[in-house]
């Protein structure tokens, strides 16, 4: 799914097609998935964060579509942005503010695996440790209801996240919002493959979901 | 207000303003006087340095458009070009930080996209006043959230840069950017209005009241008293509709809609006519009611002068202005035609249905004034050169080192580039904190790899050698990588022209910086030149900055990082032993001093090191090499240790090779078993290389004639990272 | 005609901004800010003179639907007559 | 003592954002907004009951020295008794 404004597009594809996966770019005035099995939101700027991050793209025509998707169980996922756009459109519950410090932040984090029940996280095993850079202002996430599922944490506290939670999902744990992004650690000459069991654990729930 | 008046009130000097009439064989309108005074100012008409611009050697085989378009293009092989382009924003960014920085940020990378490429990194060069004045703080703050603030949202990674601290610049901050973009060579745009009948296009952003000053003297002069106070004194930039405007253009490039785009910058729709018209010989007719406005009531002058952000001119043949206004519609940004290019030289532009402009297009550009200013070599340069500082007595070395960690300008930048994506685009191989920045290009085996550099203190001292260095500095910068240099950007920062001394540091930067690249084939494609960057008289010092781009070609498999130290590794020097603390961060940093003649750069020397180091990076057998630069080989080894989390010891004849900042030498760490190989490679070359040690352990031990001195590693490591953060609170 | 919405952030939400001020304020010496909360105001210019409460319901249809997060504000709105 | 700073850019300073909103509010199907801006607002508990002049004065020196961006915002301060 691509907005006005979100720029990971590209590196999605490319690190999917990597894994294998035959992965397209639709564009967020689609309405017509029709033979798409699973749906990625990825990282950017959405409408360029005016009001809210994710406030705006929520309402884009294609994610009436994404949330029939999400409730029909596909396996839907939201990196970065996504995962804000994902909460602002209620399929993740919590929001996600600026970080403690104010400051964006750009670098390698380690997170580790806590729930192994969803799509995203459905290849890993519970403890396992990932380097995976995280890249965002606002990822602080903030969820007063603590009905949100926190599937990933952060082994230190880079941004105040409540529970540390890197990663979030649905009770169904076919919607995960991730903040770091797995698809910038799928090669070594960029630094760490730690992303690969997180997209390959989600395309092969896409498998197993069709 | 008579004429006169306002023509100076403009900026114009009599004798322009003269040379105007005879153009024009009447009074100007104001409209023309409006379009002129921006035209043949400094800043867009290059009057006091464009005859030494031309010095630059511009020509290369692999040169595909050389300075005068909006950025330089050079082909990297196999349908492959890279256009590249360095711009300052100084001024603005002393005004407001965040916002002056943002619209940088914007203005290079439409520089960039108007030739057809996409940006793929930016690399950010600033400078401020010491970080103890709270100012100082709040415009490297400020600077640093604005270029994240437009670069992240816009969706451009900033991979690299330079950040520097030195009392001169504390008036006068030094904000400069460089963008490099890529493109298959069909997607080459130029900016030319091409034939006659082609229609302009208008895209993106409404026009508003942004940067026009200037209209304000001519409005009261003539039109509405007051709109004078509605002036803003600052412009804000919206990354989210530069990125849409990126991504509409691309698709006009790639559907092949447009013949010509010209981005509109400093001077906006009087150079995005003027200029692409000039450049085809065309003239053209341009309807100012057709501009789409974010304010009511603006005045012809003002509609020209604008500087709001981003815009950018397309030239569409008739037949695809259709496809043209559906293109923009889909990335939903506004479109408007604005005018039709006509044969002849005649710029004409209605506004309310009158004719408020009719000049030939040519006259705004090609008949810009071009000044010879005065040159004189300043008389107290023969005296610093005598100031050297006595160095007979050894310094307390550890001390010496953590002070030189500690200090903003050597220690760590993680700072600001963690505020910055640079990781987007997943090509980012070797990134910020090391030397050059190593990106692949995927699709293909290549690698290109960009450092820029600057040294203020250097090019006051020698601006000859200081230039010269800078090239060399750069090339080795982007060769450890494994990297061939192959084009230069160039930003020269410099104070007050009407000085001749100031003109004669500039020149002398030209000529070293051009010997350097004639040295190495390597061609100036583009830059920008910002004069004026004084405070209550003083000026800065001269500072020219080099953006390098270098091509690896296979990238290496495993590219040499700052990083890579392990504690089975020798510590190995490669390049001549020459001690030169003249102008050296040891002199200024630890003695407050700035005097001597830096040493001349070697030629032959610096190619013999280059070819190595490029070899070496290619071979895999250095997985670290580092070129030594600010605080000499003591900073470097320092460096590498606190990256790698590893200690080293190590032994050198005489303390001052510690801090000696000689150009064209550089550090290695290398695994015994191929000491010998390496040692063949450097003997083939012509190079000295010689082993000073090893690392390992948790302390970096350095023994000289002296003695044995000791830094524990910790303490490096957290000197040099919170020598910063630390500061800024 | 003109209104004004004021976004106020749950109580029980962090304010990260607000904090970093509080901070920054006293560490100039401003003393005796107790607390600080930085928030949204909205300001807009709406047709529909004629009928105030038409235009409140409006505003209050769009604070509902876009301008205001429900996990995370509240808000309030003032029509100028 | 409560005092609230109200925020606001110069109206001839851009505020993209704003106009990012106006135009999703029309897209929503929200007619009727002639224009949209979004601003700052700060609300603080000040300490200093028996003075409401002297508060003022004191926030007044907060915004002159970092609340505000003289550049870019103009502030208006209101002390509630
Ligand atoms: N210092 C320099 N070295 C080489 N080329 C330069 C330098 N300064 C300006 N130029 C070239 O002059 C041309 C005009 O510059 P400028 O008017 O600033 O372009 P723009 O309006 O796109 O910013 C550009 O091609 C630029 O590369
Ligand atoms: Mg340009």
């Amino acid at each position: 799914m691509v907005f006005p404004g979100s720029n990971c597009e590209h590196d999605v594809v490319h690190a999917l097609q990597l894994l294998g996966a035959d992965a397209e770019i639709v564009w967020h005035r689609e309405t017509d998935l029709a033979g798409i099995d699973a749906v990625v939101l990825p990282g950017g700027f959405a409408h360029g964060d005016a009001l809210r991050t994710g406030a705006i793209a929520r309402f884009s025509p294609v994610m009436e579509t994404v949330k029939a998707m999400a409730e029909s169980g596909a396996p839907v996922l939201g990196i970065c942005n996504g995962f804000q756009i994902l909460c602002e459109a209620g399929l993740l519950s919590g929001a996600l503010i600026a970080n403690r410090d104010l400051a964006f932040i750009c670098r390698m984090v380690e997170v580790e695996v806590i729930d192994t029940n969803t799509v995203l996280t459905a290849a890993a095993t519970v403890g396992q440790r990932l380097r995976i850079p995280l890249n965002s202002y606002e990822g602080n996430w903030v969820d007063p209801s603590e009905t949100g599922r926190h599937v990933i944490r952060y082994t230190d506290d880079p941004n105040g996240s409540q529970h540390q939670a890197a990663a979030v999902a649905n009770s169904a744990g076919n919607v995960v919002g991730i903040m770091p992004h797995p698809e910038r650690a799928t090669e070594a000459l960029l630094g760490s493959e730690d992303g690969r069991v997180l997209l390959e654990g989600f395309l092969g729930s896409v498998s197993a979901n069709v | 207000m008579s004429e006169e008046a306002v023509h100076r009130a403009l900026g114009m000097t009599d004798a322009e303003y003269d040379s105007l009439l005879a153009i024009l064989g009447r009074d100007p309108r104001p409209a023309e006087l409006a379009m002129y005074s921006v035209m043949w100012s400094e800043h867009c008409s290059y009057k006091s340095s464009r005859n030494h611009l031309s010095r630059f050697p511009s020509e290369a085989p692999w040169v595909v458009v050389g300075p005068g378009e909006n950025a330089g293009v050079v082909d990297l092989g196999d349908g492959w070009l890279a256009a590249l382009r360095i711009e300052s924003h100084n001024h603005p960014s002393f005004v407001e930080p965040y916002q002056g920085a943002a619209t940088g940020v914007g203005g290079i990378l439409r520089d960039v996209f108007t030739m057809g490429a996409r940006p793929i990194a930016l690399w950010d060069q600033i400078r401020f006043g010491p970080l103890d004045i709270p100012k100082n703080r709040y415009l490297f703050a400020g600077v640093v959230a604005g270029i994240a603030g437009y670069g992240n949202a816009v969706g451009v990674p900033t991979v690299g840069g330079e950040i520097a601290f030195d009392p001169c610049y504390s008036g006068n901050p030094l904000v400069n950017v460089m963008c490099l973009g890529v493109m298959k060579r069909e997607q080459l745009v130029l900016g030319t209005a091409g034939e006659a009948g082609s229609i302009a296009v208008l895209l993106g952003k409404p026009t508003g009241r942004d940067g026009i000053g200037g209209a304000s003297v001519l409005a009261s002069a003539s039109f509405d008293e007051e709109s004078g106070t509605k002036r803003p004194s600052v412009q804000v930039g919206d990354p989210f509709e530069e990125k849409k405007l990126i991504e509409a253009c691309l698709e006009l490039y790639e559907k092949g809609l447009v013949v010509g785009v010209q981005d509109l910058g400093a001077a906006g729709l009087s150079c995005a006519t003027s200029e692409p018209a000039a450049r085809a010989g065309m003239g053209m007719d341009v309807d100012l009611d057709a501009v789409h406005v974010r304010e009511s009531g603006m005045t012809a002058p003002e509609l020209l002068m604008s500087e709001s952000q981003e815009r950018m001119m397309a030239f569409v043949a008739p037949e695809q202005v259709e496809a043209v206004l559906s293109v923009a519609e889909r990335w939903e940004i506004d479109a408007r035609v604005v005018g039709k290019v006509t044969s002849g030289d005649i710029l004409r532009i209605r506004h309310d249905g009158e004719l408020v402009a009719e000049v030939p297009a040519a006259s705004l550009t090609e008949s810009a004034p071009r000044y010879d200013r005065p040159i004189s070599q300043p008389e107290w340069l023969e005296e610093t050169w005598n100031n050297v500082l006595d160095h007979s007595e050894a310094p307390d070395v550890a001390l010496t080192i953590l002070r030189l960690l500690d200090d903003p300008s050597i220690a760590s930048a993680e700072w600001a580039y963690q505020q910055y994506d640079h990781m987007l685009f997943l090509n980012t191989v070797v990134g910020p904190g090391g030397d050059g920045t190593l990106l692949r290009l995927k699709g293909t085996d290549k690698g290109l790899a960009v450092s820029t550099d600057g040294n203020g203190r250097l090019c006051l001292l020698d601006p000859f050698r200081g230039g010269e260095r800078l090239v060399y500095e750069a090339a080795l910068n982007v060769a450890v990588t494994g990297a061939n240099p192959m084009a230069l950007v160039d930003n020269l920062n410099f104070g007050n022209p009407e000085k001749p001394e100031v003109m004669w540091q500039f020149r002398q930067c030209i000529e070293g910086i051009s010997a350097a690249c004639e040295h190495l084939g390597v061609p100036v494609v583009g830059g920008n030149v910002s004069f004026y960057n004084e405070t209550d008289g003083i000026d800065i010092h001269p500072t020219p900055v080099v953006g390098l781009l270098g091509k690896a070609e296979p990238i290496p498999l495993r590219p040499p990082r700052i990083d890579a130290a392990t504690d089975d590794m020798e510590l190995w020097l490669f390049g001549p032993d020459v001690i030169d603390l003249a102008g050296s961060s040891f002199e200024w940093v630890l003695h407050g001093h700035l005097g001597g003649r830096p040493t001349a750069a070697d030629p032959s020397v610096a190619s013999a090191v280059l070819d190595l180091a490029i070899r070496l990076a290619g071979s895999g057998m250095t997985p670290v090499l580092h070129d030594i630069s600010d605080g000499g080989l003591a900073v470097a080894v320092a460096e590498v240790c606190i990256r790698s989390g590893v200690g080293a010891e190590l032994e050198v004849s005489d303390w001052r090779d510690l801090f000696s900042e000689a150009p064209h030498r550089m550090i290695a760490g290398v695994l015994p078993a191929n000491a010998e190989s390496i040692q063949s490679l450097a003997q083939d070359a012509g190079v000295t290389a010689t082993k000073l040690g090893t690392f390992g352990g948790e302390h970096i031990e350095i023994r000289t004639p002296d003695g044995e001195h000791v830094v524990a590693l910790a303490t490096a490591t957290s000197t040099y990272h919170d020598a910063i953060p630390r500061r800024m609170g | 005609m003109k209104v004004t919405v004021s976004i106020r952030r749950r109580p029980v939400i962090a304010d990260p901004h607000g904090a970093t001020v509080a901070r920054a304020l006293a560490d100039l010496g401003h003393e005796g800010v107790r607390s600080l909360r930085i928030d949204r105001t909205i300001y807009m210019e709406v047709e529909g003179e004629d009928d105030p409460d038409a235009v409140r319901d409006r505003v209050a249809a769009m604070c509902e639907q876009l301008l205001t997060n429900p996990v995370l504000e509240d808000y309030e709105i003032v029509v100028h007559p």
